[in-house]
């Protein structure tokens, strides 16, 4: 017992040391790296529902609106009620999270005014497709592709859109067209379904 | 340790020991991170952050290692560190840290770190091994930032962002793809090679 | 002539006969040493077969001209734009290499012209000139140059060009035309140098396979057989490049194995899938017909350095070729695949090599 | 290669697998009839004109010394005496260059009593022609051949120059069922052997059938390829009536007369690598080699001539009776003298035969033709890197890769060499020979199988001190 205590005290010791050490820098950054996250968020919402984005010359964002997560009984879905800085006047819109596979993960926040009946823009949160193919999906004139009615489910096409409810795919990225224009409809059908049985309760 | 002998120790890893473009250890971050300057940049600084530490702590207790433990406590300094700075991202270069993804966390098994442990902080002194741990950092920080500065420019047509090259200029898309990273590593290695190459038969 | 026997000079001779011969000899010495011809003293065999690395590429230069003429039809000025752009940039690239590292010229033996026309004839016809000289310095530096020239390379080296100008200009190399109207263009010249702006753009046959494409007006066989349908220059026409394939396969340039290997496992594997559902695949001869797939099976597949020494081992890379291009085109994103499986092929056919080759006649030399 | 066995099928025509089709060239000497060659005035007969340990000399400078003369006595076992086939003069000991490319000893002889050409026809009939009285096969014992042979310093004539007394004499473990006589020639230009087959075949049969009784063996078999239509039916009708011999008919091809090609082809019977035909129950006896055995036995004549082509850039090629030491540059003037073209002189065939620096060397043994080539036929050298073709593989009559097993000579490395099978190269040239980048192929397996000779040796030495 003494032999192996005499070889692993250095082990025990420096655990001990830098669990501390961890536990301490957990602490002190937790709290910013949640506003990180959840800054990130309200920006993507703000520039999917007003569509635009002031920063200072700090580069800190200029809020116009502030966000309520949605308390929903399809606890898959992420969603939030979209309201004016202070919580003042009438509801902006919401912000859904969708959640797909492209090549990769992919994840959205789809903007929606609110009455749900149009989409009022489309951000994506988190990708990793292919450069200059998938990722062209954070380009503005695919992604404003998709600022339309929201009545009807969104279907892809290879060639210009010929109906409202179409959307161009980008060439030789299907696949990463076809992921996000799928997360789209099943998050605003989900998010649709969602309100309203909120609703009525 | 005389004080030329520390100039030395400090410019062996910027040079002639340089990991990813001479000992070609730290594949990883090498290849995957330097599409963008600035992710080689935060890459290279966060692995600089972590290799001077765990070369000073090995170094401070090196005495006290037992020869048959000293991996384990070795991966133990190191992932507390690279805790640290994948931490400190987030909460402060919180979009770097997105851009970075996994890396921040892998830096973790870049064995250029486990390399210094085991050749220097081992071995030698703090001071020493502080310094090297700066050298082979700056080292490979240097040959991030140069292959990102050549896969963004002709990838992205730009520098930090900053636009470098015309519209007119279409980007080389496989600059910022992996095959990319693969191709002008391999043209850097080559063209170090022919440089010290060079030197060699001058000298 | 040089004699290695020591001569006895008082030596007498016995009878007249034997001493005129041995004047006569001396006579012969004396014009043989004052008209020596200078011994040619090289290794044997003293024989060689016609062949030689000039002939067989000027052989594929030649296969090619048939297509080169159906490429000038149906995609007019283009055509003769990037056949030249990539002789010039190829052929200037190995030039430059060689003067850089020092090595005696290599353009002789014509394997650059070869590359440089392959690659061009992959090429969409309306890719702009930038592109088309950064894909032959690739081809050619990346693919061949850099691995010691000639025969060292791994893969085949207008295909390297390719795949980097597909990674790096992806919709550059997915934007396609439609084949040149000449009712219609005959007042005005054809498409102007590297500006698209008149030609009308046209998915390519495979592209129109793919899910979500609009136009799925598929052209029937006919069309394909003779080439006016839109993709790369030179892959469109099967006639042509059928009649070029014939001439390499009567010069022996090429084998039937590897051809065969990649047309038929091709044929069979779309066969299978269009009996199971025909609905969702279509008819394998459209898949023999459409896109690059005559054009690799002879022309890129067969390189010789790039594919594997046994003829077994060939067979066994043209199965593998023609399999890995019907995975790509019928389960991937993208609608040609013949590009990625040579070049999969290529990274294995030292391994294919090194287990088809045969072992001696008679057993291993036993240690 | 697939047409190839369907025809030899249908034709019943023995082939073997890959080799090459080289334009075999024989026009313009298969229809010469042999013709004696006159004296030189000095002939220089090399000690060492077969494989094993050189002959040693018998003679002393200024002797003279007869027709047939043995002049030099075997130096064991495998080894094989030498005669001189002039008679003359002994000059001093001297040394000389032999084809190989060696230096070794030799005797120099100024002829002295040249024969009429009316004397050196009747001695060319006479060659060409069998013993008057001949003892019947039955009455000679193997001993008896083995020993004529040895005597008579018989070598393997179609350019191996292996000891026949050697070949001939089977360990007690072996047994010998068939003897193969090679009348394939299968060398582009060469018509010797065929000149042989046409003009004395009942000698040849003679002297496969002393072979037969020597060895044991049961069953003659003469191959010879279809481009030599008249040997083929002048040879028919020598066995023609013996049930044990047989004529077997080849596609013509190179290298048929390998002994590695041509037992597959005609026995169906396949040399292990690093074996003999022996190993498979067969001796491999040359056409030349059969007839200079029935001298030997019948008549007790030494090997001192040979017939060998003369054949290219010469104004009057011909197949010449020879006496074995006669410089290459007096056959060449006998043979018209060189055309203006000449650019290189070969000894032996284009294939295998070896470029001469030097007219000064003599005719030996295994001498079986002298090709001069002219500018236009030498093979330009305009060599690239390998392609990768796979040519070599494809023609390669061993079946082996000879661009790998050349490339890993190139870089030094001969174990790697060894284990692609180098050693099992038999320098047949076909890989050079269809080669498009004009790799010298054969000449890389050959310097690295003689470096492996060499290793080997050098190891032996060292473990033996």
């Amino acid at each position: 017992m003494l032999n192996m205590l005499k070889q692993i005290w250095l082990v025990l010791v420096l655990s001990l040391i830098f669990g501390a050490a961890l536990a301490y820098t957990d602490q002190s950054t937790k709290q910013r790296i949640a506003e990180n996250r959840q800054q990130q968020i309200r920006e993507l919402a703000q520039m999917a529902t007003v569509g635009e984005l002031v920063r200072d010359e700090k580069g800190q964002a200029q809020f116009k609106i502030e966000l309520k997560k949605l308390e929903l009984s399809d606890k898959t879905l992420v969603a939030y009620e979209v309201l004016p800085i202070g919580g003042k006047g009438p509801r902006v819109g919401y912000a859904v999270i969708g959640e797909g596979i492209g090549w990769d993960r992919l994840l959205v926040l789809i903007g929606l005014s609110p009455d749900l009946s149009k989409i009022t823009g489309l951000e994506i949160l988190e990708s990793r497709e292919t450069p200059g193919l998938g990722e062209r999906i954070k380009g503005d004139e695919f992604r404003a592709q998709y600022r339309k009615s929201a009545q009807k489910p969104l279907e892809l096409v290879k060639s210009t859109p010929t109906e409202d409810h179409q959307v161009m795919a980008l060439t030789g990225a299907t696949i990463s067209s076809e992921a996000v224009t799928a997360m789209v409809n099943t998050a605003v059908g989900k998010v649709r379904k969602a309100i309203q049985s909120n609703n009525k309760n | 340790m005389s004080k030329s002998n520390l100039v030395s120790q400090f410019t062996n890893g910027l040079w002639a020991e340089n990991p990813s473009l001479v000992m070609l250890i730290g594949m990883c971050p090498t290849l995957a991170i330097t599409n963008s300057v600035a992710n080689a940049l935060t890459m290279g600084m966060a692995t600089m952050f972590v290799l001077v530490c765990s070369n000073l702590v090995i170094s401070l207790i090196r005495s006290q290692l037992q020869a048959h433990l000293r991996i384990l406590v070795y991966m133990l300094i190191v992932a507390t560190f690279v805790t640290v700075a994948d931490y400190m991202l987030q909460a402060y270069l919180f979009t770097m840290s997105q851009s970075l993804g996994p890396y921040v966390p892998l830096i973790i098994v870049n064995c250029v770190i486990l390399a210094r442990a085991e050749i220097c902080a081992a071995k030698k002194g703090p001071v020493t091994s502080f310094v090297d741990g700066l050298g082979v950092g700056l080292g490979f920080t240097f040959s991030l930032t140069l292959l990102g500065v050549i896969r963004e420019l002709f990838g992205s047509r730009s520098i930090l962002n900053y636009q470098i090259l015309p519209d007119s200029f279409e980007p080389w898309v496989v600059m910022v793809l992996p095959s990319g990273a693969f191709l002008t590593l391999g043209l850097v290695i080559g063209l170090v090679n022919y440089l010290r190459s060079r030197k060699r038969v001058e000298a | 002539m040089n004699s290695n026997v020591s001569h006895d000079k008082g030596q007498e001779f016995s009878d007249a006969r034997t001493q005129k011969i041995h004047e006569n000899a001396k006579v012969l010495e004396k014009i043989a040493e004052a008209s020596q011809p200078e011994w040619i003293v090289e290794p044997g065999p003293h024989l060689s077969d016609k062949s030689t690395t000039r002939r067989l590429m000027i052989d594929v230069i030649v296969a090619l001209i048939p297509a080169m003429a159906v490429a000038v039809w149906v995609f007019g000025f283009n055509a003769i734009r990037l056949t030249g752009l990539c002789l010039v940039s190829c052929l200037a690239t190995e030039y430059l290499f060689n003067l850089i590292r020092k090595r005696p010229g290599t353009l002789g033996d014509f394997s650059a012209v070869v590359t440089a026309i392959i690659l061009a004839f992959s090429l969409p016809p309306t890719l702009p000139n930038f592109a088309v000289i950064l894909g032959s310095v690739a081809a050619i530096a990346i693919g061949k140059m850099i691995f010691g020239g000639l025969g060292q390379n791994i893969f085949n080296p207008a295909m390297v060009g390719r795949a980097f100008l597909m990674t790096a200009f992806p919709v550059l190399m997915t934007t396609w035309v439609a084949p040149v109207d000449w009712k219609v263009d005959s007042s005005a010249p054809a498409a102007v140098a590297g500006e698209n702006v008149d030609a009308v753009s046209q998915a390519t046959p495979l592209t129109m396979l793919k899910p979500g494409s609009a136009d799925r007006k598929l052209p029937v066989l006919r069309e394909l057989i003779i080439g006016r349908t839109s993709g790369s220059l030179g892959e469109t026409s099967v006639v042509a490049l059928l009649l070029g394939a014939v001439y390499l396969l009567a010069r022996r340039t090429i084998t039937w194995h590897i051809p065969l290997g990649m047309l038929g496992s091709a044929v069979i594997f779309a066969g299978i899938a269009y009996m199971a559902a025909p609905g969702k695949f279509v008819n394998p001869m459209f898949h023999l017909g459409a896109g690059a797939m005559i054009f690799g099976a002879f022309y890129i597949a067969t390189d010789l350095v790039s594919s594997p020494l046994s003829r077994k081992g060939q067979l066994i890379y043209g199965v593998g070729c023609g399999v890995l291009t019907m995975v790509i085109r019928q389960f991937g994103t993208y609608p040609e695949g013949v590009m990625f499986s040579i070049l999969m092929m290529n990274g294995l056919a030292p391994l294919i090599t090194r287990y088809t080759i045969s072992k001696p006649l008679g057993g291993n030399v036993r240690a | 290669m697939i047409a190839e066995k369907l025809i030899a099928k249908m034709t019943r025509k023995k082939v073997f697998p890959r080799g090459i089709h080289p334009n075999d060239s024989k026009s313009a000497t298969c229809e010469q009839p042999i013709t004696p060659l006159a004296w030189p005035a000095e002939v220089t007969i090399p000690l060492q004109q077969h494989i094993g340990a050189p002959a040693s000399p018998m003679v002393t400078p200024r002797q003279d010394v007869k027709k047939g003369e043995q002049i030099a006595a075997a130096g064991g076992f495998v080894s094989a005496p030498v005669h001189s086939g002039v008679g003359g003069k002994v000059g001093p000991l001297t040394t000389c260059l032999v084809p190989t490319g060696k230096r070794v000893p030799a005797v120099s002889i100024k002829t002295q009593s040249v024969p009429s050409e009316e004397q050196l026809q009747a001695e060319l009939e006479e060659y060409l022609s069998p013993a008057g009285e001949v003892r019947p096969i039955g009455e000679l014992s193997p001993e008896t051949i083995i020993e004529s042979a040895q005597n008579a310093g018989l070598v393997g004539m179609g350019g191996a120059t292996f000891p026949t007394h050697v070949k001939l004499k089977i360990g007690p473990n072996k047994t010998i069922d068939t003897i193969v006589i090679n009348g394939s020639e299968c060398e582009p230009f060469l018509t010797a052997d065929d000149r042989l087959m046409q003009q004395a075949p009942s000698l040849v049969v003679r002297g496969l059938e002393l072979a037969m009784r020597a060895t044991g063996a049961s069953r003659g078999v003469i191959a010879i390829e279809d481009n030599k239509r008249k040997a083929i039916e002048s040879m028919r009708q020598a066995v023609a009536g013996k049930s044990n011999l047989e004529v077997a008919v080849c596609m013509t091809k190179y290298p048929m007369g390998g002994e590695r090609q041509l037992l597959p082809a005609v026995l169906g019977r396949v040399i292990p690598t690093g074996g003999l035909p022996l190993d498979v129950g067969v001796v491999v006896l040359n056409v030349a080699t059969s007839i200079s055995l029935a001298h030997a036995v019948d008549r007790g004549r030494p090997v001192t001539h040979r017939v060998l082509t003369v054949t290219g850039a010469v104004n009057r090629p011909g197949n010449f009776f020879v006496p074995i030491g006669t410089p290459i540059s007096w056959v060449i003037e006998q043979a018209g003298g060189l055309r203006k073209d000449a650019a290189m002189v070969l000894m032996g065939g284009p294939m295998m035969g070896v470029t001469m620096p030097d007219l000064s060397i003599p005719v030996i043994k295994g001498t079986s033709g002298i090709t001069v080539l002219s500018r236009s036929e030498v093979r330009k050298m305009d060599q690239t890197a390998c392609i990768k073709c796979g040519r070599c593989v494809e023609n390669c009559p061993l079946k082996l890769s000879p661009t790998r097993i050349a490339h890993a000579v190139k870089m030094g490395d001969l174990e790697l060499a060894e284990s692609f099978n180098l050693m099992a190269c038999c320098e047949c040239g076909c890989c050079s020979y269809v080669c498009p980048a004009r790799m010298p192929l054969v000449q890389y397996l050959k310097s690295g199988k003689a470096a492996v000779l060499r290793k080997r040796a050098a190891a032996k030495a060292a473990s033996t001190k």
